[in-house]
């Protein structure tokens, strides 16, 4: 049994990593390893979480979390500092943990200057990240969501290229103005439940059940909706996205991608449905709508990109839109198919992400038209690139298959329009992904660029995650049991 | 007897006032406004706040004033030729949006009924335990301002010299 | 048997990542050819254990895939006697080819991955042809598609090469939605996604819903098989090296179009409007398939229109309800197509990597053990009475004519005239490539023919044997009961039988349609008459023969209206609506806030005075507002 | 008590009007305006101790007693600064003073 300041721990480890990396600014080497020692112990930390799934649920945490801490923070406002982990936060703190560390390993050798501040943003927003993931209470869950964007607009500012200060302003201006109306809405919901009920409460739970009226319940949920679209991204509010990823370092590139479009959807899961059943339910349309307008405009789009981090970029818009489309459907399929897309796109972007940055960083280029011919070059890099781009186009035994599937299964339930729509969105990644192949790993190069294939270290990140792509993809039930529980109560059906 | 000391005190005070702004020359508006200071010290006395009384006439009429003063001979300021009162058309506007916040305020005040009467009297241990109990926090903070300003006073004085 | 199935699949599945993972750097060539030629015979040995032991159609799992609810899609397999022929034609001949393919790719460099792509290949085939479920089976259908992307562009130096992968990728792929949308909407409808339990559902819904699901089918079939209007990928996919085209574009891949169909035929072969849909377009492919054929030049682009053109008459069958019929012709087609093909490698490498027909000739002579095992592949297609090939298509017609009617009389002879141009061209190729004299520009007239490797033609023998005597697998009923005949009708099945009568007057139609194909191209190439045909043929294809030359030039057809819109489009949308009208009008909004900003700060001066009185009106207003309101 | 609250928010509203039409109305000698100031912290200060004796807690004496801390701070940086500007432009207009401009 884990003592009760697990979560707390798991929590503040990397901000208090990132505090020491104060202390290091100018010891390099030595920045590079604590944060990494940071990054690993944290992933260990989150993996252990998953042994704690079995035992006994502590004492007044909802049902389905395993674990639950809950004291009082801001007694007169009534904030308290609550945190519980179910399935579904579980693996995606789990993927967290694990995607920072990627990101510290790839920018091992990439950021040359100002090394500790970086990682130590890295780590400050891991923190933040992990908060967004655990806080069960309104007003803490503003608090993390404020905290994740501060290091990102830095990392985008300071350590991007091109028009690195036009994309974070860009980036900060959008989510915040989400944001902002997001905490409008927290507001709202706790001045009218106080006025119902009397009691002046944050917490997820206290709140749930608390009855609006439907024009009050449009608008709350309609300000939620907001700030998570933009988080997601769904069209017409994705333009911020190509622009930051282009500009952004190549973590940068990978934790937004890999971690913080996943707040979105994760914020819709766990506070905007639940909170607003009747007005989630009258704005479903308009969400199924603008999902599958998504997949099928950024599949489209991308097809035209000529800039390699521009047409990922936009590929993850596709991929997200199938991440809303499942939400917007809200059966336990679809949701279980959701969950798992989350994970998967987190992965496999983050992938594609990190070898693009590897590329930039030998060749110093990210034009599609520069290269050509790198497979007869750089052969491990090429059958990971193939490897990773499959995956992202959907190719059965791989992991974003499982996930596709399974929301276009449990979608068609609902709205069968949209996932036969959906179903050419599944075809047109591949038209993008096999162009993207073919014009810089085939045929011949097209500039002389000398390339030296992937290091030690390159070779070990790429293959844990290509490991993980493969095991999800030919065995993802032990993910699935786990999101099981969660999914069942959150759509009402049975486990 | 108090009460008709209070009005008189008050009409002392307003007077004193607007003599203090209406007066062209820095000093004599000093003057002016520390008669205003030590009527108004004594209608905190009257008011049952004799520390606060204190501290008004020594921070206040002493000190602060002192200190106006001071800057004003320090930087010649005091000069009859240069002193000129504004015109009188600038008077206008800032006394219309002064009558416009006071009618406000005295609507809205009017508007509440007549809060319940207090009982007993405040003693001197009343003020400091309130102060230091329940306000310690906010002292420190006073206090640091306070140095804060002095570290700044210093530099802004540094600064100038060189 | 569940040790069997295993060893099926893993084997291939094995050889692959075994050689993947540590082929080039720490496996000798030799090995890596020994092993990924053993694990397909070891795949093939399973095979033989698992018929050996055959009774009843069993159902394996393996293990749990996708499972999240009430959707359940298990690594199940599922083994009857349609998978387990399939499954014994496949392991022979792709292990087979693999041996072809160690003589044909012994001066690659890139050995490694091609041995690897192929065994995976392999794996997934198998995959497909076994599995019990949908999803699995979608999971074998997209391997395949990968492996045959990979193959296709394996030369990928060469831009074509490369497109041509990603060609047959891409429209295959289009023909896939409709099988992904057929699983999602069965699954609503059935809640299972498991094959047996669909087949045995069907008449749970109404006929409407079956035609629509057997249409999606339909479509899912037309991508895979390369059939009218999705046939366009398969000649481009010539492009690949010799034994990938035998393998994946003649004998195996394209079939599992055919299979799906006859897969899920309980189910929806009870709607007359899907099988009709399904017949049309397969007489439809084997028309064109023939005509395209005529023409062409290039050897392998022969063989690949010939191979559209047959799976359509196996497409045919099916929509005749046919479906041992149609199996009996896959089987036997993969026989001698691949046999077709390995002997046009053959031809190709001792021509040193000359495609062009019409710069070959007098073959026979050089290379005879090439010759002679080409020629009984070419009778076998050409449907020459007593040859294999003549008896399972004649099985189709028959099937056809069965059904009667006038629409299924159009089809039989559209049949029919296929048949006969299928004669006509299957002699030509043989005629140009073979006989006359060689050219004399060529350096095999100075006698400096490429020694191909003994390896190479030894394995096309069995394929030949195969080819010309497989009609003993399946005789016609008046000879006595088919092995195969009576091994796949299942208890329940109706497939109708001929009159032996009827059936013999068919087969006497069918015959003087070949021997006339065949007099015709012997009238027209043969002889002295070939050199006359060539010298006229040389000349750049006009009318009719170029509209032929081109595919009926649906390709330029398809490159104009879906091709440019979606690439015109994709940057209209990205530059136009994504960058110039969302974009911009918010970097514009943005803009006017900044002007906004700057205007307001233009008009103060900066006095602190005038701030002053604003912040005190300002203070006004609002301390006046609230008094308005309170009273 | 001696008086009516209501009197005594009177003169502190009096009181502060002043403060008020004296910060505004003179623009040419900064002393005045912070003079200005002053007398409205008085008024504010004049309010808090009312309300004290009024309801009698000494809260509102604590008040009046931070904000006089606080006001010599703010009066001591104040007078600093009018220095450090006088020097510089030789000048007590405040309407001198508009670098932040720009």
């Amino acid at each position: 049994m884990i003592p009760v300041p697990f979560l707390t721990l798991l929590l503040f480890l990397p901000l208090a990593g990132s505090l020491l990396l104060l202390a290091m600014t100018r010891r390099e080497s030595l920045a590079r390893i604590t944060a990494l020692t940071i990054a690993l112990a944290e992933t260990l930390l989150a993996c252990s979480a998953w042994f704690c799934q079995g035992s006994t649920t502590p004492q007044a945490a909802p049902p389905g979390f395993f674990l639950f801490l809950d004291r009082p923070w801001i007694e007169t406002l009534g904030i308290r500092y609550t945190l519980g982990m179910d399935g579904i936060s579980l693996l995606l703190v789990i993927l967290t943990a694990f995607v920072t560390t990627i990101a510290l390993l790839v920018s091992w050798r990439s950021i040359k200057e100002r090394v500790a501040l970086h990682f130590l943003l890295i780590l400050a927003m891991e923190s933040g990240i992990i908060g967004v993931f655990l806080s069960l209470d309104l007003f803490l869950f503003y608090l993390f969501w404020e905290l994740m964007l501060i290091p990102m607009f830095f990392l985008i500012g300071i350590w991007g290229h091109d028009r690195n200060i036009y994309s974070a302003v860009k980036f900060f201006l959008y989510t915040m103005i989400g944001s902002l109306l997001m905490l409008l809405a927290i507001i709202g919901i706790y001045l009218i439940h106080g006025q119902q009920s009397g009691v002046y409460s944050f917490g997820l739970s206290e709140l749930i059940g608390t009855n609006f009226s439907t024009a009050t319940g449009l608008w709350l949920y309609g300000a939620f909706l907001l700030a998570f679209a933009v988080k997601f991204p769904l069209v017409p509010l994705h333009t911020w996205l190509p622009d930051a990823h282009t500009d952004a370092p190549t973590a940068g590139s990978v934790i937004l991608a890999g971690l913080l479009l996943k707040t979105g959807a994760y914020g819709l899961i766990r506070f905007g449905y639940p909170l607003f059943p009747e007005a989630a339910r009258t704005l479903t349309p308009l969400l199924i709508g603008l999902a599958v307008a998504g997949i099928l405009y950024a599949s489209w789009i991308a097809f035209a990109q000529k800039d390699m981090k521009r047409l990922v970029a936009y590929s993850s818009v596709g991929h997200m839109g199938f991440v809303a489309l499942g939400i917007g459907a809200w059966t336990p399929v679809a949701l279980s198919g959701s969950l798992l897309q989350m994970i998967n796109h987190g992965l496999t972007t983050t992938a594609l992400f990190a070898m693009v940055g590897m590329l930039d960083e030998q060749a110093h280029t990210r034009q599609i038209e520069d290269y050509g011919g790198l497979w007869s070059k750089i052969p491990i890099y090429s059958a990971f690139f193939v490897l990773f781009a499959m995956a992202s186009a959907g190719l059965p035994g791989l992991n974003n298959f499982v996930g596709e599937f399974l929301i276009l299964t449990g979608s068609f339930k609902v709205a069968q329009l949209a996932t036969v729509l959906a179903f050419i969105g599944v075809i047109l990644p591949l038209v993008y992904t096999v162009r993207l192949i073919q014009e810089v790993l085939f045929q011949e190069e097209r500039r002389p660029l000398s390339m030296t294939d992937l290091s030690l270290r390159e070779i070990l990140i790429l293959t844990f995650l290509a490991l993980a792509d493969i095991v999800i993809g030919m065995h993802p039930a032990p993910l699935l049991e786990v999101l099981k529980v969660p999914v069942a109560l959150l759509t009402g059906g049975a486990p | 007897m108090e009460t008709y000391l209070f009005y008189i005190l008050a009409v002392v005070t307003v007077i004193g006032t607007i003599l203090a702004i209406t007066e062209k020359h820095p000093v004599h508006a000093i003057v002016y406004l520390v008669t205003s200071f030590f009527s108004l010290a004594t209608i905190f006395y009257l008011l049952a706040a004799p520390l606060v009384a204190m501290f008004e006439v020594i921070i206040y009429a002493g000190a602060v004033m002192v200190l106006f003063m001071f800057v004003i001979m320090m930087l010649d300021l005091g000069r009859s030729d240069e002193a000129r009162r504004p015109e009188l058309k600038q008077w206008i506007l800032p006394i219309i949006l002064a009558g416009i916040i006071l009618t406000s305020i005295g609507t809205i005040a009017t508007g509440y009924a007549a809060a319940p009467h207090a009982s007993g009297s405040l003693t001197i241990r009343d003020f400091a335990e309130t102060l230091f109990r329940k306000y310690g926090v906010a002292v420190e903070l006073v206090s640091m301002q306070l140095l804060f300003a002095v570290v700044g006073a210093l530099y802004l004085g540094r600064k100038a010299k060189s | 048997m569940k040790l069997y199935l295993e060893l099926i699949i893993l084997l291939p599945l094995l050889g692959g990542i075994v050689n993947l993972l540590l082929g080039g750097r720490l496996l000798p060539r030799r090995l890596t050819e020994l092993l990924a030629c053993a694990v397909i015979w070891g795949s093939f040995a399973a095979t033989l254990g698992a018929a050996a032991s055959y009774t009843a159609p069993v159902t394996v799992e393996l293990g749990s895939w996708l499972a999240a609810f009430d959707f359940k899609a298990p690594f199940t397999l599922y083994l009857d006697p349609l998978s387990l022929s399939l499954c014994l034609m496949i392991t022979f001949v792709c292990g087979l080819i693999h041996i072809y393919a160690v003589g044909y790719m012994k001066d690659d460099p890139s050995f490694v991955r091609f041995f690897a792509l192929l065994n995976l290949f392999v794996a997934a085939m198998l995959v497909l042809i076994l599995a019990e479920n949908l999803p699995l089976l979608y999971l074998g259908w997209e391997g395949v598609g990968f492996c045959s992307y990979a193959l296709i562009g394996f030369w990928y130096r060469k831009p074509e090469n490369a497109t041509a992968g990603r060609k047959a990728f891409i429209v295959t792929r289009i023909g896939d939605i409709g099988l992904g949308i057929a699983i999602v909407w069965m699954f609503q409808l059935f809640g299972s996604v498991s094959i047996t339990k669909l087949n045995s559902m069907g008449y749970l819904m109404p006929i409407g819903v079956i035609t629509a699901l057997g249409l999606l089918m339909l479509l899912a079939a037309m991508g895979k098989s390369a059939q009218v209007p999705l046939m366009v990928w398969l000649p481009d996919a010539m492009a690949g090296p010799t034994p990938v085209s035998a393998q994946i574009h003649a004998a195996t891949m394209v079939t599992a179009g055919v299979y799906l169909l006859m897969r899920m035929f309980p189910l929806i072969g009870v709607s007359p409007t899907v099988t009709a849909a399904i017949a049309i377009t397969g007489a439809l492919t084997a028309f064109y398939g023939a005509t395209c054929a005529l023409v062409q030049r290039d050897l392998k682009r022969i063989l690949a229109y010939s191979t559209i053109s047959q799976i359509g008459y196996m497409m045919l069958g099916v929509g005749a309800g046919a479906i041992t019929a149609s199996t009996f012709h896959l089987l036997e087609h993969a026989f001698f197509k691949a046999l077709l093909f390995l002997g046009a490698g053959c031809v190709i490498t001792a021509m040193h990597h000359e495609q062009d027909i019409f710069r070959m000739g007098g073959l026979r002579r050089t290379i005879p053990g090439t010759f002679w095992p080409f020629l009984a592949g070419a009778v076998c297609l050409a449907g020459v009475p007593l040859t294999g090939g003549f008896f399972s298509k004649d099985g189709i017609l028959g099937a056809v004519w069965l059904k009667g009617g006038g629409f299924y009389g159009t089809l039989y002879f559209v049949g029919l005239i296929t048949a006969f141009i299928t004669a006509v061209y299957a002699i030509r190729m043989v005629l140009i490539v073979f006989a006359g004299e060689v050219p004399l520009n060529h350096s095999l007239s100075k006698g400096e023919g490429k020694p191909l490797p003994r390896i190479m033609e030894w394995s096309l023998i069995p394929l030949a044997v195969l080819g010309v005597f497989g009609g003993l697998l399946n005789l016609p009923e008046y000879l006595g009961s088919g092995v195969l005949n009576s091994f796949l009708s299942q208890p329940g099945s109706h497939e109708g039988m001929l009159p032996h009568a009827t059936e013999l007057l068919l087969q006497g139609v069918a015959a003087v349609v070949a021997v006339a194909g065949i007099s015709t191209a012997w009238f027209r190439y043969g002889g002295d008459r070939r050199q006359q045909r060539l010298a006229l043929e040389s000349a750049p294809a006009r009318g009719i023969s170029a509209f032929l030359m081109e595919g009926w030039r649906v390709d330029a057809l398809y490159d104009f209206m879906f091709v440019r819109p979606y690439k015109w489009l994709s940057s209209i949308l990205w530059q136009w609506v994504d960058e110039g009208c969302i974009d911009d009008t918010l970097d514009r909004t943005a803009a006017l806030f900044g002007r906004f900003g700057h205007w307001i700060g233009a008009r103060g001066d900066g006095r602190v005075s005038r701030s002053l009185i604003g912040m005190a009106a300002g203070a006004a207003l609002m301390i006046g507002w609230l008094a308005w309101v309170m009273l | 008590m001696i008086v009516p609250l209501a009197h005594v928010l009177v003169l502190a509203a009096v009181l502060f009007g002043l403060g008020l039409v004296c910060t505004l109305v003179w623009r040419s000698n900064v002393i005045m305006l912070l003079i200005g100031i002053e007398i409205m912290l008085n008024a504010a200060m004049l309010v808090f101790v009312g309300g004290s004796n009024h309801w009698g807690v000494a809260d509102g004496q604590v008040f009046a007693l931070i904000i006089m801390a606080m006001t010599s701070a703010e009066v001591s940086l104040a007078l600093a600064l009018v220095v450090y500007l006088h020097r510089r432009k030789n000048t007590v207009n405040v309407d001198e003073f508009r670098e932040l401009k720009d």
